[in-house]
């Protein structure tokens, strides 16, 4: 037992070296798994298939570097799925990074080179930028969009009906059909001042520490669905592509590392009891 | 990473890995990578914030007021005042002074005296449907009408279970958290105690979902590093 | 709702009059009863074993600005843990990386030694000003564990992701280690490797039992009448949907909000 | 003390309109009239108040709100009305007109304190060249990347040229990757405490960890691939839905209830400044 209780005080650096190869696992043999679909990802992808014409969706990407590992994903599966049924959409991101408009051009361009060559900006989809103002620029939006946006993020104004003809007819909060917002924490700010106000129904894109804490928003209706986390993503990939061959989100490519490093932490759980308990059987 | 020619990939390799140096020792190599990107950063949103907000929000608006006003207070010259929610925005930076700190308390007052105005709003519009959702039916018949005087619908123990362990569940949390009186009565106590391991429950999905994300942050790295960098599986 | 229906208005008039006339209320010197929470108990038994074991003790105040409500109340413990080891003759280390954190501790601490009569026991070296950062401080921190022997640890306040660096060189040298943050984020990571924890609103109720600040006091129990009002309501709302279905007199009485 | 009042007063102003903006209704109740639209004409609207017509005369002060479909009222001009219409029409109480340019005002307010992160680092790097602390070229490397960074901010937007160039580097090569690799170092803190520092010393931290067990294995496709024999209410995924979606729901909302009555509580002091406490007192 006393190896047992000396495997204690390993040097932090070996834990790092064990991760880094236990996590490296997956990535050396390719494998991809199937996935339990959860309801609150069915729920969003069903909630979008029935969009009626002539209704846009407002995505909040208000993302960047620090969690694009779940967000990258959660946009990427939600725009193919858009871009696939040529449901119109808009960009911007309210309050939290700058940066978000930018990711959400960068999984655009790939989807739309690699997907939907045909997709032309200002007719399927627009980038309104960053803006500022946390729940008095979602007041501002729901009102009339062009108090909150002049200029879209390329500099084009909203009113030139010839780069921007989806602009023409988004006036006010009565055009958008959904808001999916994609961040680590989804503003709850949207529930209280767009759904509570308005009733347009608000789904989040969220890290899977945040998710914890909005499951309850499901049971009440407030969301209409909600991407957890890496999961989300690959859950999301999976009802778009029923051939798992098909599905190379950022979702479906990080979802099985990700099992293995929910299995790290398990086993690094487990062997730091073990150790502990058989030490303090031998000190006890 | 796509469309990347490799001196670019190679960019983005060595200045990650320089940051994982950081797992071998705290070193010099780390903190300069580290105020690069601060550096980077708040240059970066600088810009953004003045291209995307300020200057249509405030700078253009003003502009065109001030035209208006010099070619004889055309329609419109209203805007000009604008220059000043200018003049009061500088009061933010007077947080640096010790002598004028109050003013800047001016303005942080009137943002936060907003956001403390609108909280009723806030807080009843987001809670209000959760209280609303949380009147569940503790004997629950599977088609959800009423217990008395509903249909004959058989009573479904599983909803029903359900709804006694939601409900009861919100009960003894809401108990753990009272503090204005003793819990010397058995059945407050008991509650409580009760509301405390419920939380542990609660409290093993937070740790469940932190681990999720804190995963997920390395795992892009490392997808990054093997896939695209070295070109690996 | 754009604008408040009957019982949102009620809602708010309610509220606010039981907050504000409780605060009030205690203003004026009645202030009103607050329980002692049991880890106020746990604490106690931890001074008591450091004392015991003659070692000292390390007193984290979180790494919350200092007008943050969480770090306040961790200010109002520290009082308590202060005046607690100074009757038992033992050292308090207080390790924080909030510069103004620095001087209103020394004054608290200070203060609970003098009330103990063992004012010369107290020497403002304990309250040290350790680093600039998160990481750095629980680095430091670890090294102020090894090299003083420390026997037990209160990490009460305010806390981010770094809270977890903290409690792991405390688990390896045994110490006995209390935590207490109104951060819900982080109370998992305390549970698993601390002997107590003080979880979410208990930090206030902790302070505002210890400290009897009048504005803290009176707040906390509005909100706990207010927070009975909401239990009523639920308890209500769920008989009356068992027994008369989900659109009875009494739901209609608060409103759907779908 | 002046100085003390007039920032009370202004944070009470601040707040007084939001507050009133929401308790008070659009439009003066006792003289508001609620009805089904019959016709409308330059002269007015005449409604149907329950059975008999009714003829409201269109002054410049009326306001007319329709109820939308999801029950929302939106406030509409008089001419937009079509018979059939559940309206709603009285004299204004002007507060929510003047929202729009409230919350322009408080954005645009907001905004300017975008200078104040730049300001404060720029103080803390330009100490340590000044007095040349240790390291202190890596304060002048955080200039040169705050040039680079707004040179490279120029290039977001730019269609082409050495701009967009800059712009692509510095975001995709530079910004991306060095701080999602930041990010990433909490997994190695996260792990390492795992091993180190999680103990299941208590009954409670013993049930932390089975939960916390079970909604790790039940989100990753090898909880599904191990549990997959069992019967449906013992197979992982499902036993995590049920934590996630009822056990933790239901104590999140507990908790949460509580904290909403401490924000609107916090939100309270703030707004009437009843705080008391060591940064409030300090005299100004």
């Amino acid at each position: 037992m006393v190896w047992l209780a000396r495997l204690q005080s390993i040097d932090r650096r070996w834990i790092y070296a064990a991760i880094w190869v236990a996590c490296a696992l997956p990535f050396v043999v390719n494998i991809k798994l199937p996935v339990y679909v959860s309801p609150e990802t069915r729920r969003l992808y069903e909630f979008i298939e029935k969009c009626p014409p002539g209704k846009v969706i407002l995505v909040d990407s208000a993302w960047d570097a620090g969690s694009q590992g779940e967000n990258w994903g959660q946009v990427e599966v939600v725009f193919e799925h858009l871009l696939r049924k040529r449901i119109p959409f808009i960009i911007t991101s309210v309050e939290i990074t700058p940066l978000g408009p930018q990711f959400a051009d960068q999984v655009i361009e790939r989807l739309v080179r690699e997907k939907f060559p045909d997709r032309k900006y200002g007719v399927d989809w627009v980038n309104l930028g960053y803006t500022k103002g946390g729940w008095q620029a979602m007041q501002q939006i729901a009102k009339d969009i062009r108090q909150q946006y002049k200029k879209d993020s390329r500099g084009y104004s909203l009113d030139d009906a010839e780069r921007l003809p989806l602009m023409q007819r988004v006036r006010n909060i009565e055009d958008i059909y959904l808001i999916y917002s994609v961040t680590y924490s989804p503003l709850e700010d949207w529930i209280a001042f767009i759904h509570g106000v308005y009733g347009t129904p608000i789904a989040f894109g969220c890290a899977g520490i945040q998710s914890t804490t909005y499951y309850r928003y499901l049971l009440s209706g407030q969301l209409v669905g909600m991407l957890v986390g890496v999961r989300g993503a690959a859950e999301y990939d999976a009802l778009l592509h029923p051939d798992l061959r098909d599905r190379n989100s950022l979702g479906t490519k990080l979802i099985v590392p990700q099992a293995f490093g929910h299995l790290v932490i398990i086993v690094a759980v487990i062997l730091g009891n073990i150790g502990y308990f058989a030490a303090r059987r031998r000190r006890g | 990473m796509e469309g990347a020619t490799t001196w670019q990939i190679w960019l983005a390799a060595i200045v990650t890995l320089g940051i994982y140096s950081y797992l071998i020792s705290d070193n010099k190599l780390y903190r300069l990578l580290l105020n690069v990107m601060i550096g980077l950063g708040v240059g970066y949103n600088f810009i953004i914030m003045w291209k995307q907000v300020l200057q249509p929000l405030w700078w253009e608006p003003m502009t065109r007021g001030f035209a208006a006003v010099f070619n004889g207070f055309a329609p419109g010259s209203a805007q000009a005042l604008w220059v000043l929610v200018g003049l009061l925005g500088t009061l933010w930076y007077f947080q640096f002074s010790r002598k004028y700190l109050w003013l800047s308390r001016i303005v942080i007052g009137m943002t936060l005296g907003a956001g403390a105005g609108v909280v009723f709003k806030q807080q009843l519009l987001m809670n209000m449907p959760q209280i609303a959702d949380s009147f569940r039916p503790l004997i629950a018949r599977a088609d959800g009408t009423p217990l008395v005087g509903g249909s004959a619908a058989p009573v479904s123990l599983w909803m029903s279970l359900n709804n006694i362990i939601f409900v009861g569940t919100i009960v003894c949390v809401m108990v753990y958290f009272f503090f204005s009186f003793e819990h010397k009565w058995a059945p407050v106590r008991h509650t409580a105690r009760l509301g405390r391991w419920l939380l542990m429950v609660s409290f093993g999905a937070f740790f469940g979902n932190t681990v999720m994300t804190r995963m997920a942050v390395f795992l892009e790295r490392l997808q990054f590093l093997l896939r695209d960098w070295l070109r690996f599986g | 709702m754009e604008h408040a229906n009957l019982q949102i208005f009620i809602a708010i008039v309610l509220f606010s009059f039981l907050i504000l006339w409780k605060i009030f209320t205690a203003r004026r010197g009645k202030g009103g009863f607050i329980r002692r929470i049991p880890g106020l108990n746990e604490i106690d038994e931890a001074v008591g074993r450091a004392t015991e074991m003659g070692r000292p003790m390390i007193f984290h105040p979180g790494v919350g600005e200092v007008q943050n409500v969480g770090t306040l109340a961790a200010l109002g413990v520290l009082g308590y843990v202060a005046r607690k080891a100074a009757q038992m003759g033992s050292r308090v280390i207080v390790t924080t990386a909030i510069p103004v954190v620095v001087p209103v501790a020394e004054d608290i601490v200070k203060q609970a030694y003098a009330q103990a009569g063992r004012p010369d026991l107290f020497n403002a070296e304990d309250i040290r000003f350790l680093a600039a950062s998160g990481d750095q401080l629980a680095l430091a921190t670890a090294n102020v564990m090894e090299r003083e022997k420390t026997a037990a640890h209160f990490f009460f306040g305010v806390y981010d992701y770094t809270s977890l660096l903290l409690t792991e060189p405390g688990q390896r040298t045994g110490a006995i280690q209390i935590a207490g943050t109104d951060q819900y984020f982080q109370v998992p990571f305390f549970i698993a490797s601390c002997d107590y924890t003080v979880i979410g609103e208990e930090l206030y109720a902790a302070s505002a039992y210890l400290t009897r600040e009048p504005t803290m006091l009176g707040s906390l129990i509005g909100q706990d009448y207010a927070k009975i009002i909401v239990l009523a309501v639920i308890v209500l709302g769920a008989l009356s949907t068992t027994l008369l279905g989900s659109q009875n007199l009494f739901v209609q009485l608060i409103g759907v909000y779908r | 003390m002046t100085k003390r009042r007039v920032i009370a007063l202004v944070t009470f102003l601040a707040g007084l309109y939001y507050f009133l903006e929401f308790v008070v209704p659009p439009t003066i109740p006792w003289r508001t009239v609620r009805g089904e639209v019959v016709s409308v004409s330059p002269q007015g609207i005449t409604l149907l108040v329950n059975g008999q017509q009714q003829q409201i005369p269109a002054e410049p002060t009326l306001k007319v709100y329709r109820d939308r479909p999801t029950g929302a009222p939106e406030s509409v001009e008089p001419e937009q009305l079509r018979p059939g219409d559940q309206v709603s029409a009285g004299p204004t109480t002007y507060l929510s007109d003047w929202l729009t340019s409230v919350n322009n005002f408080f954005i645009v307010l907001g905004s300017m304190a975008w200078g104040m992160g730049l300001i404060s680092l720029a103080m803390v790097h330009s100490s340590n060249i000044r007095r040349r602390r240790p390291e202190w070229y890596g304060s002048v490397l955080f200039f040169l990347a705050v040039g680079a960074g707004m040179v490279a901010g120029l290039g977001y937007g730019e269609k082409s040229g050495w701009l967009k160039e800059v712009n692509d580097v510095v975001f995709n090569y530079l910004l991306r990757p060095m701080s999602s690799t930041v990010f990433s170092l909490l997994t190695f803190h996260m792990a390492t405490a795992s091993y180190r520092a999680f103990r299941v010393k208590s009954g409670e931290a013993m049930l932390m960890m089975v939960s916390a067990f079970i909604v790790m294995l039940g989100q990753i496709p090898i909880g599904m691939w191990l549990t997959h024999g069992l019967p449906s209410y013992l197979q992982l995924p499902v036993m995590a839905q049920w934590i996630l979606y009822i056990a933790n729901s239901a104590a999140v909302r507990g908790m949460w209830f509580g904290m909403m009555v401490g924000a609107i509580a916090v939100g309270l002091r703030f707004w009437l400044s009843l705080e008391r406490g060591a940064f409030f007192d300090r005299e100004l």
